[in-house]
């Protein structure tokens, strides 16, 4: 099954990126962009059919490896 | 040889590429900013290494919409000799004035070493002082300095001898899928590229850091030679 | 969080109730959260010393070349031809294990900015780091975070890693040591100092936004707060190295001019410490508009602002005269620029907030009557004798063991990651000579950098330890050519509560000051770092090696005379002392 | 309105990070990953309140600025 995990950097943490890129977006001429935030997606194939397994296990790789839990958030999607 | 280098915001090697010009044409180069937007009259414009806007997004993403690469876009269509190094090749990649992308380093860490290259031709402003074929030592400091192109550009770059530069070991020798002569894992170990015209050369070691025997050697300096005795005026 | 500010928000906050009833002393009455706030960051043992000040004290810190000694953001020495090095040392160890990315990253932020508020520009880190056992996965995971961390941010802003070194001991399982050491360089009659002056002149604020990063970081434990909040709250900063470079060439470029009267980065404890500072070494008052503070997030408090602990900001204050200068060239940087209040004749500290005053207090108790401790000190034991070494039965096979050992193995893997040419004045880069070696641009003028410590000496004897630490660093220095000039430190050990550990303390202080007056090489900055202890599963708690890093650099009236490790050919080997 | 980009590498394009994920998923005790690709997601805020042009906009910044088309693909989803 596929499995998409998105990380995004939590609340109130500084995203030096999505500043850089918010700034860089309105110097480029697109200036109704007030905030922007930047994150990380993986996607896995994961086997198995059962759907509540593999989420649980996308949930357990997202906790073990794929986010810093300190400074991010993340989410996992059965697509 | 007049020269001219670029400084964006998060720039960092231009004072390096001050010094390795300064040496071969006695004089310092124009230092212009990156929302100059003429050029002044000058041989060669060179973008050099750092972290432009932090290299957040991708590396020269955001300085190669900087207002001065108009101007610069303008001087390369008038033939303008361009180098860029490092973060500037990225820049040069990012604006599509040279094919390809850079992408991460194979194994995923910022490389900070020597390498050696070796010089594919020498019939370039960039490259003439050397022999064809003559390998020579420089750092390399770069985080995505990972080349890679499709397969049609790729064809294009080797079927028109494009490729300025290649990873090598000492000897010369060329082996893709060796991590200790290719360390960023290019393809076809392309570690610096020329423009159809050959006169933009984009290119990821920093041979501006090795031209004072100080500093462990002058094995950069003749890029740095073959641009002044191919502007002599 | 409306809190009720009593003993025991002020033990939450890190004050024993002798420290609160001062307070109460000093204020003649309640104070306000944020006075509490402030109080509790500037008696800190971060902020304050105050467990350490006294041995400080004892260490030798003049000599004719020392210009700055400690006292001021970094220590200054005279190196000839009108330029001045400019360097300090300091530890981001507790960061660093709860992230290791972000807690070496900022402290290579910090420890830069500690340097370029001199008015230097910074040429060369250093750091000094110390790890678990390295065949535990969280001992990897921390390595690997510290190196890439140390990296990603040194690397952006452009400054050479030239040097350091690393130990491993399985007492900094649970509290690696991450201590960063930055030199900088500056001509000697253009440096930049903290001391506030001239009543009315404005306080600007200059750099990153300030958002509700780390808050709770100097002092208390977090857990007390409102949970919802907790979750949200950021404990870690994360550093942006593309806005500290900027940052680095803005105040260049402002220091050129004459704009600047006084200058600080704000380090630990952010607004409060670097106005308090300000103000106390000017003998002024200041006042702060917190409307005026660039922010990152809606609806902080005074509070909340006066404790942030966001990266990549400073404070300075100008002549009134130059703001517009000033202003222009933070513009033309593209960052935040904002005056946010003014010096004052009243010797307070005043902080307004949406047309409150959150806080009103002397400066001059808040600093004077910091408290300030003679804590009680064991003699350390004579080490304990060492067990019989027996001759190996291989030589082979005991060389192929030590050069694998974790202290001894290659660091390449490290310093390959870290750029140490950057600049173009590296003369020697990690690995080939006993110190790093830099090129001052334009002079033939270079500067020796090393860091040194053995902990497993400290710990058999804390007294030796620390001089062998001094004398270490001195013999890399003159192994290279160059001529010692002085020292920084880095003082990491457990908790000064415990008399052990504090005799360890004292003891090595001892030693290091012995060594460095014999050598004729000054203490000139420094840090400490104490309370590096992590809990062991039956309750009792674990401190680290006595680890008293020392930074040290030395001069080459001309660096083309450096020599390195390389070993010319039928060169003859010559061994000098005794074995 | 809430604009979501995602930038993935193209197919065929090396993908180390996605390579070392799959590796240490592997080594953590999760054998059923059988592909990791790993991308970027940016989460904008963009003025206005036409979804079509939201759109349009959200899809020229992907093409100047926030994809690389020489090695990535983008999607564009107004929130
Ligand atoms: N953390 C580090 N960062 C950069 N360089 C390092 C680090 N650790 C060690 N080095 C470099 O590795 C070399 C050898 O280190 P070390 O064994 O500590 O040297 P020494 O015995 O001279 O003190 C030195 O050049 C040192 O600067």
């Amino acid at each position: 099954m596929k499995v998409r995990v998105t990380v995004m950097l939590k609340e109130g943490v500084l995203d030096p990126q999505g500043k850089a890129i918010s700034h860089a977006l309105q110097t480029l001429g697109f200036p109704g962009v007030t905030e922007v935030h930047v994150g990380k997606v993986i996607e896995l194939d994961v086997e198995g059919s059962d759907q509540a397994a593999v989420q649980k296990q996308a949930e357990d790789m997202a906790r073990d490896l794929l986010a810093n839990l300190v400074i991010e958030d993340f989410k996992v999607e059965v697509l | 040889m007049k020269s001219a280098i670029v400084v964006f915001p998060g720039t960092n090697r231009e004072r390096d590429m001050a010094i390795a010009l300064k040496r071969v044409t006695g004089k310092a180069p124009t230092m212009l900013w990156h929302r100059d937007t003429d050029l002044p009259d000058v041989d060669l414009v060179v973008l050099p290494g750092g972290f432009s806007y932090g290299d957040y997004l991708r590396c020269g993403a955001m300085a190669a919409h900087s207002p001065i690469m108009a101007a610069i876009r303008a001087f390369a269509q008038k033939g303008g000799h361009i180098l860029g190094v490092c973060n500037g090749f990225q820049i040069l990649t990012e604006t599509g004035m040279l094919p390809g992308a850079l992408l991460r380093n194979a194994n995923l860490r910022f490389l900070s070493q020597d390498c050696h290259l070796r010089v594919e031709r020498n019939d370039t402003p960039f490259t003439h002082k050397w022999a064809k074929d003559a390998v020579f030592r420089t750092p390399l400091a770069h985080g995505d300095g990972n080349y890679t192109a499709d397969s049609q550009t790729l064809e294009k770059l080797e079927g028109e001898g494009l490729v300025a530069f290649r990873y090598a070991n000492a000897k010369g020798d060329v082996q893709a899928d060796d991590a200790e002569t290719n360390p960023n894992g290019s393809i076809n170990s392309i570690a610096g590229i020329l423009s159809e015209n050959t006169r933009i050369c984009g290119m990821m070691p920093h041979p501006e850091d090795l031209v004072d025997p100080l500093m462990g050697g002058e094995d950069g300096l003749p890029l740095f030679e073959g641009l002044v005795e191919a502007f002599v005026r | 969080m409306k809190k009720t500010v009593d003993l025991a928000l002020a033990r939450e906050f890190g004050l024993t109730s002798e420290e609160y009833d001062r307070v109460l002393k000093i204020m003649g009455r309640t104070p306000s959260l944020t006075e509490l706030g402030v109080f509790s960051v500037m008696w800190s043992e971060h902020c304050s010393y105050k467990s350490s000040r006294k041995w400080l004290r004892t260490l030798p810190t003049t000599a004719p070349w020392v210009i700055h000694g400690p006292g001021e953001n970094a220590g200054v020495v005279d190196i000839g031809e009108g330029y001045a090095a400019i360097f300090k040392m300091e530890s981001h160890n507790h960061p660093s294990f709860i992230e290791p990315y972000q807690g070496a990253a900022t402290g290579v932020g910090g420890i830069l900015r500690d340097v370029f508020t001199m008015g230097a520009r910074p040429v060369a880190n250093l750091n000094a780091l110390r790890f678990g056992s390295p065949d535990t996965p969280r001992t990897r995971q921390i390595i690997d975070g510290v190196v890439r961390g140390i990296g990603g941010y040194g690397n952006c802003v452009g400054v050479p890693t030239v040097g350091g070194e690393i130990n491993f001991h399985p007492a900094y399982d649970g509290n690696p040591l991450v201590n960063a050491m930055t030199v900088g360089i500056a001509r000697k009659d253009r440096i930049f100092l903290s001391a506030a002056a001239g009543v009315g002149n404005p306080v600007v604020y200059v750099g990153s936004r300030t958002g509700r990063d780390g808050i709770h970081g100097a002092t208390m434990s977090s857990a007390e707060f409102d949970e919802n909040a907790l979750a949200k709250r950021p404990t870690v900063q994360v550093g942006d190295p593309f806005i500290e470079k900027l940052l680095i060439e803005a105040c260049l470029e402002l220091m050129a001019t004459d704009a600047i009267v006084a200058i600080q980065d704000m380090g630990a404890a952010g607004l409060t410490s670097s106005s308090v500072e300000m103000a106390g070494k000017g003998g002024v008052g200041i006042e702060l508009d917190l409307d005026a503070v660039p922010q990152r997030e809606p609806g902080m408090t005074a509070y909340e602002m006066m404790l942030s602990e966001s990266q990549e900001r400073m404070l300075i204050v100008l002549r009134p005269d130059r703001t517009e200068i000033a202003r222009k060239i933070f513009e033309k940087w593209e960052l935040d620029f904002a005056v946010i209040g003014h010096l004052t004749d009243t010797g307070h500290i005043v902080v307004k907030h949406k047309g409150q005053v959150e806080a009103d207090i002397p400066l001059d108790p808040l600093a004077e009557e910091a408290p300030i401790y003679d804590r009680p000190a064991a003699t350390p034991q004579a080490p304990a004798p060492l067990e019989a070494v027996h001759a190996p039965l291989s030589l082979d096979a005991m060389l192929l063991k030590l050069v694998g050992s974790p202290d001894l193995a290659s660091r390449a893997w490290v310093w390959n990651q870290y750029d140490s040419t950057v600049g173009g004045q590296t003369v020697r880069r990690p690995g080939a000579a006993d110190a790093a070696i830099v090129k001052i641009e334009d002079t033939t003028l270079g500067l020796a950098l090393t860091t040194d410590c053995t902990p497993r000496y400290c710990q058999a004897d804390p007294k030796s330890g620390g001089a062998q630490a001094v004398a270490e660093a001195w013999r890399n220095i003159t192994a290279t050519g160059a001529r010692p000039l002085a020292v920084t430190d880095n003082l990491n050990f457990g908790n000064p509560e415990k008399p052990e550990i504090m005799g360890q303390f004292v003891a090595a202080i001892e030693g290091m000051g012995e060594a460095c007056r014999a050598l004729d090489f000054p203490v000139v900055s420094g840090n400490v770092s104490l309370y590096n202890e992590t809990r062991q599963p039956d309750g009792s708690t674990m401190a680290i090696l006595p680890t008293p890093a020392i930074g040290a650099l030395g001069v080459f009236e001309d660096v083309s005379k450096a020599v390195g490790l390389g070993m010319a050919s039928e060169s003859a080997l010559v061994l000098i002392g005794e074995t």
